[in-house]
């Protein structure tokens, strides 16, 4: 059932291929991707069905043997989480779409790998396949990158595809030690909780945590980011930085933490306080920044080490903050790439120097940028605001003053977000036009707006009825049993 | 019993001496010859070892065969630049590093290894070798017999023919 | 009706809760958003985003009653960054006027960082009561102990009020508010959204009272120093709306003073009554602007001639203001005059002297704009009535309110506020109503002291040089930098290294034999003695 | 006597008699038109070989232990004949080229003949055996590696590969006549019983290595790989850096577990470090070549390391893995060749630049070396991906961590060059002299599908591991 | 009676001769002489260690046997490369063949 996830892009790809013209590849592409969503929602029905009737860990598992002699599996599998990460990503792919219509076949190609690898990863119970699609969701980026971006793109994709294989090189140094001190029979999640001898945990948890918080912008591994957002073109950003960052903060959730709680829970200091930097530091950075995709680059490490910062809290509460971050970000930075596209487009700038006045010129994409930069700073209603409270009360929890300092140093955050946020909307959407060239420009194009107002939709659903998917959350964590 | 150890060392004086002139001689011609004598001294080693057979082949096929090969070759690409043939003084220089050490080292460890039967050179067969024995070890299919050998050793030396000529004729 | 939750203990709920306090709170928005809205009909006319100003002003109102019937101090957090938010989105109304962009920035960065510590306040808070709720906060029976936790946590709620409540040194971004459009002033910056913070101490008061009595203290002097800060500041301001602003910090400051010497019914009545007045002087000085199409007062002048019914209802909100009896305002600030008599003498000195300020500059005020000499060029006419109906209601509510609360007088100390209020309003009128040297020779006696109190301290620059040089300067710029090349450096570094290394190691495939050879066998050998020597 | 020893050896015999058909056909049809026929014949032999060694063959021993047949020689044989009809199909093209007509019969015959040497090398039971075969199958490689031998740089290849094949099988046999002085028997079984870590066992089992390390270019023993590689007319360079490193490997893998498994600790340090020095060296330089056949032969260097890491625990499973890599190599390391074949036959050049663009010009071939050069880096679902995973997992087995780490970060190194590859092709704009649209010879091309589908095969259908695996031990 | 060693040790010092010769030498026939003195070396290694030590088989000595065919079958291979070289380049001066390094 869930490899349905894996194969509708799959063949999406295929159909692609023998596709020829640009009317018939976008039918292709939307349609594929529209199944996706359909397919997606479908799945989380499914699990919601199930969760009913059941308490086990995961739901919808199937398992078929691969690699006997290793104890491979294909297994598949989802919980609360995986779910939302699921659904999650086939918005920001079908908004994607829209974002990149006027791209040409071979882009959308590389795009429907890049979503087999995101949906393989998020279903995947077993280590092997999980890592399998890991890697399959990193390699298209280079040529995304590469071939379809900006400035100085083959730089940053080899940066880009450099690094994240880097930590995935950890990372893989890590799974195949989880497989070979536990002594188990199986590479499934699942069957490996609590295997891991204590001895173990000490070296192969900061090797899994790194490998995946590079993805995940871990502070300082985050480099990538800044170059890699800046020279994408917008879908790739969008599903880059709403997505594929997603993979780091639930790698690190779905392996390091919880098959290794004890590790976690002895050297979570020492990342904590990477994290709180990241969270900081990301949000100072964009301050000064004076490139639109940098801005919200650096604001992705930001949000994205508050990811991993709740992730490492190890309690229930913060868990629940983080997965509901990962999913804000996840929408609210797509929401910022497609309309940064939509800028860039027609000001071919994405100088904030360069710009001014744009609300006047371009009022739904302005206004539409004002939410977004309202979900960022965590306005009530939307959804920042929920998942960053949700964090700062979990944090908040433990007593200790190590915890208790970076939960502080991380609130700051909130207001320097507020600082760059508004200074950016000031600055090119506010006060008079500047360039008299701008004038001329028209407003988002029909398929641009799908893309920003699917995006709004789903920020404002969250943020205002978070605690459906706070109750999703909590429960899946609950059935999980490891905090 | 003594002559045989004069003999030896003779033989062990002219191939260490040859050697040595072989690699160093300026002349090809005369670093051909070198080599003779060395090839035949090794026959005469041969003969000490009372490999008689061996000793029969190895003045054939070498003094005979490749040698005669050397010496065309020699003639076929001889040139004036060929006859002041410069050293370079790095390359002597690691060469006798490396031969310094590589001798060393294995001499060490022959004289170090405890040998099985050790300076008993006349166990067992310290005699001529019947060729009747090597024909059949050579066409037998047993263990310590050859015939596969021997048809693959055919098989390289067709191959061999092959492509020397591939590269050798004209076209 | 539960909204989030969090664990076990802690969960948001978003509720209504009806209690004297928040009714009257409900009756004040109600009835001053109304009265702003109909006057906005008249204001806005012919602006450009007619309809957003309004779907903008919808979205405040939403949220400042959300803010004021909130159940939990959660909440009441939420909406209170909404009620933010919409101040933030209405001050920057006129988005295309950068003084206007910069406003409303100062004004939601400055909240932002109060509310920060809002925030940690409630987290300290939440953390060691285990509830959000106010019934269970403020609940006679709560066991909240004081200590250190409970100060810090009441401390940092207390900031999050002051920076709603413009508190020094949180004030700097109300007076920049005025760039928005005037009924906006008069509904969020005078009103409703300042006196939040007010509210919030009063709806956390027994917890103040009980767990963080030191606070209240802290409250007291903060509260007395802003107002009589930001009354020497009204002073020497010529922009009508930003004396009407510094006006309005200073009444506040008096609420608070009310809160820190634990009277919340005159506190509260005193926001009551001051919500309808400052309205009034908000939407009075709105229909001055819109007749003149200045804030400067030096273009105005002798306009009761033009605008009776502005200038009347001015007027009486003068009067209210004041303290003059039998305006409402008399009645409340008596309140607080006395409370603050029997507890601290300096304190009631300060509230005293300020009295006679208020009085002092709202006359100032009243007199250059409805007398003296007029020179202008159209003559102004007064508003219409779409305009004028709101003034004149919200005047007759000022003139009542004073009688909706029975309150025993204490007429001694309400008559040394009269005397204050007296004095001020006659040295007024000798130094505005007719064209004198009076002001210029006082100013240039206390040029420095004016000076700096018309660059208002100072505390602005102060501010910028923080943001500026702390913020940019000291920590952005150099972590930029430090990403770029520190960071980001060691990772080029990386690659360039493995590139060097890689250049330096050419030579060895030189693409001579014998040199490959010595490598082979000097390798072979090496490794042969390694093998000896390590195993 | 007794002859009945042959029956033992079927593959051996059916490919002598390709071989010696061939010959035969070559001798006699020089220069008619029959020679037009030449070539599909010898690729139809060499399949119906390819397909006949999949059945099972006899197991035992024949010739007194000379010769060993069991099923996972049949295996290595079997991955030997993938490779090799490979490269004839991808041969054609070139040697249909008017200046290699004339000998076009040889290369085929040649390639069989040491094809047949690399048999000999995996089937041998006896020391003897084994370098015979080493023997057959370099000494006509080198003519092979000359056989465009009026373009200097072929000829150059050729002796530098002749004189590096005679030192080292000089060394080699050096330290064959040691271990046969230390043990008395030139016997695997015997042998095997007899090991002992003696200086003198230890001396020629060093210097016997060597030569397989020359081989498989192990550094620091590969120093020859890049010049011969990049000399060496492109068919020859596939067969050397595929085929015959290949078949190196099985032999090593086969002599490492018949014979010295007795010495294991020694050799596994040892194999240890120049499996490290292997990967790295090989990386650092193929970090700025700028002729293709070089940089391949580099990466390929570093891809023999990775071989040795599966050897290095003598675990089953890192056998298997071996293996597998080695079947994974074979298809992605050729699928590289052809497409650098196909290029070369129509521009003549093989520096990196002229791929730039290719993606426009040719996206076909374009996309086959992505894949190929994917797969050499690891990249999932890429057999690459399972095969160096497969590689780790046996080292993981083995407790050695650390190497796997240093080995996954040089992964991350390789992919830099890698993708220096694929970043000419799809990314930069096609320089003025680019590589035009072409249409690939298509037996070239019906060798480029069979390696793609091998590439992308391989690895997501367990059943070819599960078939390696019951294959081993 | 000769000690084997002695034996040995002419060989490996012809051995290791033969390797400088291959290092030093810069006429390509010379290198190829080398070779030669190399292998020779060898094959009095198999054949010493047989009498010596292993006299009831013959499998030293068949190795020699091999050996010296095999070596003549890289010489010839050997020259005839050499000899394409020649004409190629128009000399065999080994230092000359090192085109191939980039």
């Amino acid at each position: 059932m869930l490899t349905v996830l894996v194969l509708i892009p799959l063949l999406t790809m295929l159909a692609l291929f023998i596709s020829r013209d640009q009317r018939f590849v976008r039918t292709v592409v939307v349609a594929g991707f529209g199944a996706l969503l359909v397919a997606s929602v479908v799945v989380a029905v499914k699990f919601l069905v199930a969760r009913a009737l059941s308490t086990d860990a995961m739901l919808l598992a199937q398992d078929f043997v691969w690699y006997a002699p290793l104890n491979i599996h294909y297994a598949v599998g989802v919980d609360g989480i995986s779910v939302l990460m699921i659904l999650l990503s086939a918005v920001v792919a079908l908004t994607g779409v829209f974002s990149a219509w006027s791209m040409e076949r071979d882009f959308f190609v590389w795009y429907c790998l890049l979503a087999v690898g995101v949906f393989g990863y998020f279903i995947s119970l077993d280590l092997f396949t999980m890592f399998l699609f890991y890697e399959v969701a990193l390699i298209p980026m280079f040529l995304l990158i590469g071939v379809w971006g900006t400035g100085k793109k083959e730089y940053a994709a080899m940066k880009l595809t450099l690094m994240l294989m880097g930590g995935s090189a950890l990372l893989l140094t890590g799974i195949l030690g989880i497989y070979f001190t536990s002594g188990a029979t199986s590479m499934n999640i699942t069957h490996l909780v609590g295997t891991i001898p204590m001895a173990h945990q000490y070296w192969i948890f900061p090797l899994v945590f790194v490998g995946f918080g590079v993805l995940g912008a871990l502070f300082p591994f985050h480099t990538w980011s800044p170059d890699g957002h800046a020279a994408a073109p917008t879908s790739v950003s969008m599903l880059h930085a709403g997505v594929l960052m997603k993979l780091g903060g639930y790698g690190c959730f779905r392996v390091a933490i919880s098959l290794m709680p004890a590790a976690a829970h002895e050297l979570s200091w020492i990342f904590l306080i990477l994290t709180g930097i990241s969270v900081v530091y990301g949000a100072y950075g964009a301050v000064v920044q004076t490139d639109l995709k940098y801005i919200n680059a650096y604001s992705s490490v930001s949000h994205c080490g508050l990811v991993l910062f709740a992730i490492l809290m190890l309690n229930t509460t913060a868990m629940t903050g983080a997965v509901m971050q990962m999913l804000s970000h996840g929408l609210m930075t797509a929401l910022f790439f497609s309309l940064i596209g939509v800028f860039y487009s027609r000001t071919h700038t994405r100088d904030i120097r360069q710009m001014g006045g744009l609300m006047r010129v371009m009022p739904f994409a302005s206004v539409c940028y004002v939410i977004a930069g309202f979900a960022s700073l965590g306005l009530p209603g939307l959804s920042g605001f929920v998942a960053e409270m949700t964090i700062f009360v979990g944090s908040w929890e433990h007593t200790d003053l190590l915890r208790r300092i970076l939960t502080i140093v991380a609130t700051t955050s909130i207001v320097v977000t507020a600082v760059y946020i508004l200074r950016t909307v000031g600055k090119i959407l506010y006060g008079p036009v500047l360039d008299p060239g701008h004038l001329e420009l028209s407003d988002a194009r029909w398929y641009e707006r799908v893309s920003a107002v699917v995006l709004i939709a789903c920020i404002v659903l969250i943020g205002v009825w978070p605690s459906g998917v706070g109750h999703i959350i909590s429960e899946s964590l609950k059935n999980l049993n490891i905090f | 019993m003594i002559g045989t150890l004069i003999v030896f060392y003779i033989l062990a004086a002219v191939i260490v001496v040859s050697s040595v002139l072989a690699v160093t001689s300026r002349r090809m011609l005369r670093a051909a010859t070198f080599l003779l004598l060395v090839l035949i001294s090794t026959a005469g080693l041969y003969l000490l070892l009372n490999y008689h057979f061996l000793a029969v082949v190895q003045l054939s096929v070498y003094a005979g065969g490749i040698l005669i090969l050397f010496i065309f070759a020699i003639l076929l690409t001889s040139s004036r630049g060929d006859r002041t043939e410069a050293h370079d003084r790095q390359r002597m220089v690691w060469g006798i590093v490396t031969v310094v050490a590589g001798i060393g080292i294995t001499t060490w460890v022959t004289l170090k290894h405890k040998f099985l039967y050790s300076d008993n050179p006349t166990i067992a067969g310290d005699q001529q070798i019947p060729v009747s024995r090597i024909g059949h070890a050579l066409m037998g299919t047993d263990k310590y017999e050859y015939l596969l050998s021997f048809e693959a050793l055919s098989i390289l030396l067709l191959a061999c023919m092959l492509g020397g000529i591939l590269i050798a004729r004209k076209r | 009706m539960e909204w989030l939750r969090f664990n076990d203990t802690l969960h948001i709920d978003l509720g209504i809760l009806l209690d004297p306090l928040s009714v009257m709170m409900l009756t004040v928005v109600g009835v001053v958003a109304l009265m702003v809205v109909v006057f906005s009909i008249g204001y806005m006319k012919g602006e450009r985003g007619f309809g957003r100003y309004f779907g903008l002003l919808g979205l405040f109102v939403f949220s400042m009653l959300g803010l004021v019937v909130a159940t939990n101090i959660f909440q009441m957090y939420i909406f209170w960054e909404l009620v933010g938010a919409s101040s933030y989105l209405l001050i920057g109304f006129y988005y295309t006027r950068p003084a206007a962009v910069k406003a409303s920035q100062k004004a939601f960065i400055v909240t932002r960082f109060a509310d920060l510590g809002f925030l940690i306040g409630i987290l300290i808070l939440s953390s060691y009561t285990g509830t959000f709720d106010f019934a269970a906060l403020t609940a006679d029976n709560a066991a909240i102990a004081v200590g250190p936790q409970a100060n810090w946590a009441m401390a940092l709620i207390f900031m999050g009020a002051a920076g709603k409540s413009a508190m020094f040194p949180l004030h700097i971004w109300l007076p920049d508010a005025m760039e928005g459009p005037t009924p906006v002033s008069a509904l969020i910056h005078a009103a409703t959204m300042v006196v939040a913070g007010v509210y919030l101490i009063a709806r956390m008061f027994p917890v103040f009272q009980f767990a963080a009595p030191d606070v209240l203290v802290l409250i007291t002097y903060v509260g007395a120093f802003t107002a009589l800060f930001a009354a020497v500041i009204a002073i020497t301001q010529t922009d009508i709306k930003r004396v009407l602003a510094f006006s309005t910090i200073s009444q506040i400051a008096y609420m608070m003073v009310a809160l820190g010497v634990a009277d919340v019914a005159a506190s509260t009545f005193h926001l009551f009554t001051h919500a309808f007045f400052k309205a009034l002087l908000f939407l009075g000085a709105g229909a001055v602007i819109h007749a003149v199409h200045s804030n400067e007062m030096s273009r105005m002048g002798g306009l009761r001639k033009f605008m009776p019914i502005t200038h009347i209802t001015f007027l009486i909100a003068c009067l209210s203001i004041s303290g003059i009896p039998p305006f409402s305002g008399f009645f409340s600030k008596d309140e607080i005059l006395v409370a603050a008599f029997h507890h601290n003498p300096v304190v009631f000195g300060v509230l005293l002297l300020v009295a006679g300020l208020t009085a002092f500059y709202m006359f100032r005020l009243y007199f250059r704009i409805f007398w003296g000499a007029h020179h202008y060029d159209r003559p102004p006419h007064e508003a219409p009535p779409i305009m004028t109906i709101p003034l004149i209601v919200l005047a007759v509510l000022t003139c009542v309110t004073g009688f909706v609360v029975p309150v025993h007088i204490d007429w001694a100390i309400a008559s040394a506020g009269v005397v204050a209020a007296v004095i001020g309003i006659v040295v007024a009128w000798r130094f505005y109503a007719k064209p004198s040297d009076a002001p210029a020779r006082l100013a240039a006696r206390w040029a420095g002291f004016g000076q700096a109190a018309s660059h208002r301290f100072y505390i602005d620059e102060a501010w910028l040089w923080v943001t500026r040089r702390i913020i940019f300067g000291g920590i952005s710029r150099p972590v930029a930098w430090f990403d770029r090349h520190i960071v980001d450096g060691a990772m080029n570094a990386i690659g360039s290294g493995t590139v060097r290394v890689s250049e330096t190691i050419e030579p060895v495939q030189g693409g001579k034999v014998q040199s490959y050879a010595i490598l082979f066998v000097l390798s072979v050998l090496l490794i042969t003695l390694l093998v000896f020597v390590l195993c | 006597m007794d002859f009945s020893g042959f029956l033992m050896m079927p593959s051996e015999l059916g490919l002598l008699a390709i071989f010696v058909f061939l010959l035969a056909f070559d001798i006699l049809a020089a220069e008619t038109r029959a020679m037009r026929w030449f070539r599909p014949v010898a690729i139809a032999l060499m399949t119906v070989q390819m397909v006949w060694g999949f059945f099972p063959a006899p197991e035992g021993t024949a010739f007194g232990e000379m010769y060993v047949s069991s099923p996972l020689t049949s295996m290595m044989k079997s991955i030997l004949n993938i490779g090799t009809l490979v490269v004839m199909l991808q041969a054609g093209e070139w040697l249909r080229r008017p200046e290699n007509s004339i000998r076009e019969g040889e290369f085929y015959v040649i390639t069989l003949a040491t094809l047949l040497g690399m048999y000999i090398m995996v089937s041998a039971g006896n020391f003897m055996m084994l370098y015979l075969g080493i023997e057959i199958a370099s000494l006509p490689v080198a003519c092979l590696a000359a056989y465009n031998k009026y373009k200097e740089h072929s000829a150059e290849a050729g002796a530098k590969y002749i004189l590096m094949t005679a030192l080292s099988s000089g060394i080699m046999m050096f330290g064959l006549s040691y271990l046969y002085g230390a043990m008395g028997t030139m016997y695997f079984s015997d042998m095997n019983a007899a090991v002992a870590a003696e200086p003198m066992t230890v001396l020629g089992f060093v210097f016997f290595f060597s030569g397989l390390g020359f081989k498989i270019s192990l550094v620091p023993f590969h120093s020859w790989a890049p010049d011969v590689y990049q000399g060496a007319p492109t068919a020859t360079t596939a067969y050397l850096s595929v085929v015959s490193k290949a078949a190196a490997v099985f032999a090593l893998v086969l002599v490492l577990h018949h014979v010295f498994g007795a010495l294991a600790v020694l050799w596994h340090w040892m194999l240890w470090g120049l499996s490290v020095l292997t990967i790295v060296v090989g990386n650092l330089f193929a970090i700025r070549q700028r002729d293709i056949k070089r940089f391949f032969a580099y990466s390929s260097i570093s891809q023999a390391g990775y071989i040795l890491l599966g050897v290095l625990h003598g675990s089953s499973a890192g056998l298997t893995a071996t293996l597998y890599f080695v079947f994974v190599y074979l298809f992605s390391n050729l699928a590289a060749f052809g497409v650098i074949a196909a290029v070369e036959n129509q521009s003549g050049r093989t520096d990196i630049a002229s791929y730039k663009g290719l993606y426009k010009s040719n996206p076909r071939l374009a996309l086959v070396m992505m894949l190929a050069v994917f797969s050499l880096a690891g990249i999932p679902p890429l057999g690459g991906f399972f095969s160096k995973f497969f590689i780790f997992a046996a080292a993981a087995q083995g407790g050695d961590y650390l190497f796997v780490l240093i080995a996954l970060i040089n992964t991350v190194v390789s992919l830099y060059y890698y993708l220096r590859i694929i970043r000419a092709m799809f990314i930069d704009a096609p320089g003025a002299d680019a590589v035009s649209s072409f249409r690939t010879d298509p037996y070239n091309s019906v060798s480029l599908v069979l390696c793609t589908t091998g590439i992308l095969v391989v690895g997501v259908v367990s059943w070819f591991y599960n078939f390696i695996a019951q294959a081993t031990f | 009676m000769i000690p084997m060693s002695h034996y040995l040790i002419v060989s490996s010092i012809m051995f290791f001769v033969g390797v400088y010769g291959f290092i030093a030498r810069k006429n390509l026939l010379a290198v190829l002489i080398s070779i030669e003195l190399i292998l020779n070396s060898v094959e009095i290694n198999f054949s010493v260690f047989n009498r010596y030590l292993y006299p009831d088989h013959l499998e030293g000595m068949f190795f020699s046997l091999f050996g010296i065919a095999i070596s003549a079958a890289e010489t010839a291979v050997a020259i005839a490369i050499i000899i394409n070289i020649y004409r190629v380049a128009g000399n065999i001066d080994v230092r000359h063949i090192d085109k191939l390094k980039h």
